[in-house]
């Protein structure tokens, strides 16, 4: 009886908490109940998942999204929690603007991380810079965006066109030869690229042979490939990227140009590798990173990531997924440092930041001057189908070019920096 | 400065490409010229033959996928004219803009169903490789797609010239009365025709996907020069549709050789110019489509 | 002086122009952002000015994007390089639109129906790739882009608000102006072009003149607007081109019921953009959303809501007079 | 008679293969009631869309007033003074009675690429608008659409549609066709009226209407005029009623 009537008494106790609790949770205003938390800080993804970068796109979010994840294991940053949200910008500028423009409106996020295309990067830097937001291009190698277009609130984790350039220049002169000939995808990044590769050819002393434009939606490279051959180069270079890039290897493929020299593709993202298979990706290129690097701590990350992402369509990091999660965890490092979100100090603590545990040989830098990440690149080429341990293993390094040798010097830089005061506060 | 072997070769991908215009384009018009309906969804189509190529392939050979394509093809063509049906009539718009809808839908479906990525398919393997012509080397496979575009044309023509289908279809949409008077359903006219066009479509989508690769968005650039075609050949006309292919597929070859850059712009101007020229296009019939 | 007041604004555009006026207030208690609001209105001044064509002269212009995107990089170009400031690029904007419609409609004016659509078309996608090949001067796929920082009468437009009210201005005077379009002489003139070109003729209209007049003025309109959103976005870039955006504003005129009322536009593009901001939180593969509400309303809604709502609200009465009258004088056809 | 207000000069047109108008020659005297009648698919219809520029000849000349516009365009020739009725009704069906008139009212015209003033506010157009639905009697119907009026309502409409130029020749293409007896007798008067003071060509089945009502009748068979004169000769013309017979008994029963 007493413990029937005790056992009630629990039981309309609980009941009037239970009721008390869903009244509270039901009517009471979510503010309220978000307030008794710690506040947490959002960080916007700006990740494609859609359009020409959607593969890289999503590559790039998985990277994030281990950095973040990580962090609030360990419980947060300054003890509060990390939340992120993402939107799919869709290789697409405007679909790009108006969702940060939401992100940044009705999500209220503190920071802003993500970008293939530079074509969606500038004008996100753009608006970011005019909200004072701080904005991660985590995977864009245009350098346009470390140049002309700079933000101070802007900062590029990924190695440009000149890096990978000026970087090759030298490796291509040593181990392939001299006399190259190259082919220019018509559009602004392939021009671009060209520009910085001529630039650096000349430098150490290659002589070019020739140029060959390759517009938009071309499918057919017979005519390329004929002239290349009568041209007899020892290097080609091919600034082309895209299914142009695809088919231009496919054609090679057939016409067994892929012997008639030593291709170099300056600059090639994992993902498009994937796409492609090993067979067709002959070829040497600059890269920054893959997992099959002997360096300290990539073996520990490769598992996480392989943990995290087992299902994923590339279950290890590459030089996206990579470069995605250095830079969240680095701005995530940053706020700790800088002990509040507000956008002046973590800039502050951002500037001339120097990442040791980057998985690689050198040290990178944040540099102050264009905000760009000084870092090491690799000449590597693509393995044979024989020599690769799994189907994710296939990229041979073949030799490393030390940050301060590939980056580009201050001297040269077109960047304009505004100044603090001329960047409105966010945030803290 | 382009020396002979690229000319050439440029002339050869002209043709090769013009053939292959004129066949995409003579799919879209048959639909066009019959119905007065813009197919939008053309292209997708086009992509979609590309791609139940690529996932047949592997099972049924390259010339299984090329047989067994366009029936699939033609069967969602089919499905699409029981919408379309409801436009019939109305202001030319709907159609337009039906089969716009349908276009993003099944371009969708083709992301979801093979990602987003791109597809390279290989030809097939007897036709893989180059001819060695001494001064200039030329792919087998476009070799193989000059003649079953040949082919291809061939029957729309002996179709069109010599079925009794071809009267009513020629009839189309400008004389109900006359082909109800031939005592022919129409509605199942239409959705043959409209099946016949999809599945053109997809058959020149089979043969193109080695040349071009598969990505989602290659019907767009598959559909346009269709268009182009119409509009320079003149609606409603076969040896105008030809025509106005290979001329298209030579300009770009030769604009490919001399101006890369604007060798796509080249088209557009190519069609503003015979437009100013010959207002119906090459062979074009005053029509009730306009003035 | 209230019927002068009707001739300005009926009463339904000035209800319209009181919710934009208040909506930023309402708008983050829904779910919505004041640079959403700032989007429909920059569509909505695009899209009315687009339904002088599809709605009142009854041309289906399908590549009208181009145009609207083409205004973005007079809009830039002329900031950055030629003029700086504001108005002028606006101005310019306008012009440089309204040229290259004027020279398209030369060549479309004579042409009706599916010919006339498959022209717009072709010439939509040729200024498409024209922006790629002119890439030295419009950027190509980076888009054109550091506008210098803009403000008006001292009000700085980076912010949101500001920038805001600042389109509400224009979306404003632009409604009324096209009011007044539609409701004058040249207004009734492209009505009967759309209801029988041949008939319009016959008494005495030299039609292809009025249907460039009609292309030409919905170009400028498309040239305001896209000069507004290449404002909001900081630059000009070549997606507002691209034909699929064409489709876009053809369908933002059709769901609101372009054809039915003066106020489709607005509503479509308002839905529309609400709608596709919604999908796209919702699923990655919102398009196939899309692409099927594409097909459901030309399939069961042609008319437009608007156009729904007034065909319940027709006096079925007035229907009848015509057969009550036929029957009564024993005319049957 | 006195000097014909349009003159066609030989005028030929063929479709494909088949001669519609093989050197037609027809002179129209001013203030006249004129009838153009022959069997079905003898071209009448074919004859107005050249006179109003529909169509273009083949060979031949129009002349209008001393003028040349074998070449002008429709509008243009409307311009001038040519105003046709359709057989098959073609109004502008959204827009009302009033609407319908007061767009082809050249007060209206003159101002068509006003885009400010609100059409309405052209008083001048408003009112000769106005007149004129009073004129073909629809007086009280101006503000319906079109499409929600009788048959017989539209096909008055029709006229006053074609009246509203001010025509100085009006062509009427079976005004008649498809109507029944009392709206008949009110576009009978109608048409009378008019001929007053208006050069009218119409084409006609109705061979009643057209004997009682026109000055001066035209046989087109086969594309070519066979009889002209006053309706009596024509009616007792041995060729006319030999290549008539048939169709017009079969006229008769039709109407």
């Amino acid at each position: 009886m007493d413990e029937n009537g005790y056992r009630v008494t629990r039981r309309a106790l609980l009941k009037t908490a239970v009721g008390i609790g869903a009244g509270v949770g039901f009517i009471g205003p979510w503010r309220w109940a978000r307030a008794q938390a710690k506040k947490p800080i959002v960080i916007g993804l700006t990740c494609d998942a859609t359009g020409t970068f959607a593969d890289s796109g999503q590559a790039d979010r998985r990277g994030m999204i281990l950095a973040i994840e990580e962090f609030n294991a360990k419980g947060g940053v300054l003890g509060r929690p990390i939340e992120h949200k993402w939107e799919d910008t869709e290789t697409d500028a405007s679909v790009a603007v108006r969702k940060a423009q939401r992100l940044i409106e009705r999500d209220k996020i503190d920071f802003m991380i993500g970008a293939l295309s530079s074509g969606v990067a500038a004008p996100l830097s753009e608006l970011a810079q005019r909200h004072g937001l701080i904005y991660f291009n985590s995977n864009s190698s245009a350098d346009t965006v470390t140049n002309e277009k700079c933000q101070r609130v802007n900062f590029v984790w990924d190695a440009n066109n000149w890096m990978f350039a000026n970087a090759l220049g030298p490796l291509v002169v040593k181990n392939l030869g001299t006399k190259w000939f190259i082919l220019t995808h018509d559009y602004v990044w392939g021009k671009n690229a060209t520009g910085a590769t001529r630039e650096n050819m000349k430098k150490v002393g290659a002589e070019e042979l020739g140029e060959l434009m390759v517009p938009q939606g071309t499918r057919d490279f017979s005519a390329q490939l004929l002239r290349i051959r009568s041209a007899k180069p020892q290097v080609v270079i091919a600034n082309v990227a895209g299914i142009e890039q695809t088919a231009l290897r496919e054609q090679a493929y057939e016409f067994g140009s892929d012997k008639d020299a030593a291709w170099v593709f300056p600059q090639q993202d994992f993902p498009d590798m994937v796409t492609l298979g090993a067979k067709k990706a002959f070829g040497y290129f600059c890269t920054t990173w893959h997992y099959t690097l002997n360096e300290p701590g990539v073996k520990e990350f490769t598992e996480r990531f392989k943990k995290r992402w087992a299902s994923a369509p590339i279950p290890v990091p590459d030089n996206v997924s990579s470069n995605g999660y250095i830079a969240t965890r680095e701005l995530l490092r940053a706020i700790e440092c800088a002990g509040t979100t507000r956008n002046h100090d973590v800039i502050k603590a951002l500037e001339g930041h120097v990442i040791k545990d980057n998985f690689r040989k050198y040290p990178s830098t944040v540099r102050p001057w264009d905000h760009l990440v000084g870092q090491m690149l690799y000449l590597a080429k693509t393995k044979k189908e024989g020599e690769m341990k799994e189907k994710w293993d296939m990229i041979q390094m073949i030799a490393d070019v030390a940050p301060d040798v590939a980056a580009p010097p201050q001297s040269i830089s077109k960047c304009k920096m505004q100044s603090m005061a001329d960047t409105p506060v966010y945030g803290g | 400065m382009p020396d002979l072997a690229e000319l050439v070769t440029q002339l050869l991908n002209g043709v090769v490409l013009g053939l292959l215009y004129a066949l995409i384009a003579l799919g879209f018009m048959l639909i066009l010229g019959t119905m007065e309906i813009i197919n939008f969804s053309h292209g997708v189509l086009f992509a979609l033959g590309g791609y139940s190529a690529l996932a047949l392939g592997p099972h049924v050979g390259w010339w299984g996928a090329l047989l067994l394509a366009p029936v699939i093809v033609g069967g969602v063509g089919l499905l699409l004219e029981l919408g379309v049906r409801r436009t019939y009539g109305r202001d030319p718009l709907f159609g337009l803009l039906f089969t716009f809808g349908a276009a993003l839908a099944l371009e969708e479906i083709i992301r979801i169903v093979w990602g987003p990525r791109g597809y390279t398919v290989s030809a097939p393997a007897f036709v893989a490789g180059p001819f060695h012509l001494g001064f200039l080397f030329y792919s087998r496979y476009r070799v193989l797609v000059a003649v079953l575009a040949v082919l291809l044309l061939g029957l729309v023509w002996a179709f069109l010239e010599r079925s009794p289908y071809g009267a009513m279809i020629k009839a189309g949409a400008h004389d109900h009365e006359m082909v109800r008077a031939l005592g022919i359903n129409l509605t199942r006219l239409r959705s043959l025709v409209f099946a016949l066009g999809a599945a053109m479509a997809g058959v020149a989508g089979v043969i193109a996907a080695p040349m071009w690769s598969l990505k989602p968005t290659v019907g767009a650039e598959a559909v346009m020069p269709a268009f182009i075609v119409v509009v320079i050949g003149g609606i409603g006309s076969f040896s105008g549709a030809v025509i106005a292919g290979l001329l298209l597929g030579l300009t770009s070859g030769l604009s490919n050789l001399l101006v890369p850059r604007g060798s796509i712009l080249v088209m557009y101007l190519l069609m503003t110019a015979v437009l100013l020229w010959r207002p119906r296009g090459l062979r074009g019939q005053k029509s009730m489509l306009e003035l | 002086m209230h019927a002068a007041l009707e001739d300005w604004t009926p009463r339904p555009m000035l209800a319209m122009f009181g919710v934009f006026l208040v909506l930023p207030a309402i708008l983050p208690w829904i779910g919505g952002y004041t640079y959403l609001g700032t989007e429909v209105m920059i569509w909505a001044i695009f899209a009315l000015g687009y339904n002088l064509l599809l709605g009142y002269t009854g041309l289906p212009a399908f590549g009208h994007g181009a145009f609207f995107g083409m205004a973005g990089y007079f809009f830039a170009a002329s900031q950055k390089w030629l003029t700086g400031g504001l108005w002028l690029p606006l101005l310019i904007g306008i012009l440089g639109t309204v040229a290259c419609g004027g020279l398209v409609a030369l060549l479309v004016a004579r042409k009706r129906g599916i010919y006339f659509a498959l022209l717009t078309i072709a010439f939509g996608v040729m200024f498409w790739f024209l922006v790629f090949v002119l890439d030295s001067w419009t950027g190509g796929e980076d888009g054109l882009t550091g506008l210098q920082r803009l403000s008006v009468g001292g009000i700085d437009l980076r912010g949101n608000l500001p920038l805001y009210y600042f389109v509400y201005a224009f979306f404003v005077a632009a409604s009324v102006l096209l009011w007044r379009i539609v409701h004058s002489p040249f207004g009734q003139v492209i009505g009967a072009i759309k209801q029988s070109e041949t008939r319009a003729r016959a008494v005495g209209y030299d039609t292809p003149r009025y249907k460039w007049v009609a292309f030409t003025l919905s170009c400028a309109f498309a040239g305001l607007a896209g000069g507004l959103y290449a404002l909001a976005r900081f630059g000009a870039f070549p997606e507002p081109m691209s034909l699929q955006q064409s489709g876009n504003v053809v369908l933002m005129c059709l769901i609101g019921g372009g054809f039915a009322s003066f106020y489709g536009p607005v509503l479509g593009v308002a839905v529309f953009l609400v709608l596709r901001d919604f999908f796209s939180t919702l699923t990655d593969h919102w398009m196939l959303l899309y692409g099927f509400l594409f097909m459901a309303i030309i399939l069961f809604m042609p008319e437009g809501i608007l156009g729904v709502v007034k065909r319940l609200r027709q006096p079925a009465a007035f229907h009848d007079t015509g057969e009550a009258e036929a029957a009564r004088t024993g005319e049957a056809r | 008679m006195s000097a014909p207000i349009l003159a066609v000069l030989g005028l030929r047109k063929a479709f494909g293969g088949h001669v519609v108008l093989d050197g037609v020659d027809l002179a129209f005297a001013p203030r006249r009631l004129s009838a153009l009648i022959g069997p079905n698919g003898a071209g009448k219809t074919t004859c107005f869309n050249l006179l109003t520029g529909l169509l273009a000849p083949d060979a031949g000349q129009i002349v209008f007033k001393g003028l040349d516009i074998t070449g002008l365009s429709p509008d243009r020739r409307a311009r001038l003074g040519i105003c046709r009725s359709f057989q098959i009704l073609n109004l502008f069906d959204d827009s009302t009675v009033l609407e319908n008139v007061r767009v082809a009212v050249p007060a209206m015209r003159r101002r068509g690429l006003d885009c400010w003033t609100p059409a309405g506010a052209v008083s001048e157009a408003e009112d000769k608008a106005a007149a004129i639905v009073r004129l073909v009697g629809l007086h009280g119907r101006e503000q319906v659409a079109a499409r929600f009026m009788s048959y017989g309502q539209r096909r008055l409409l029709e006229i006053g549609v074609a009246l509203a130029g001010e025509p100085e020749l009006l062509l009427m293409d079976e005004p008649t066709s498809g109507l029944g007896s009392r709206p008949m007798e009110t576009l009978r008067e109608l048409v009378q009226r008019l001929a007053l003071d208006l050069t009218i060509v119409v084409i006609e089945h109705d061979m009643d209407f057209v004997l009682r009502l026109s000055h001066h009748v035209a046989v087109l068979h086969r594309g070519l005029v066979i009889a002209e004169g006053p309706p009596e000769a024509i009616r007792d013309h041995p060729e006319v009623r030999e290549a008539y017979l048939g169709t017009l008994r079969y006229t008769r029963t039709r109407a």
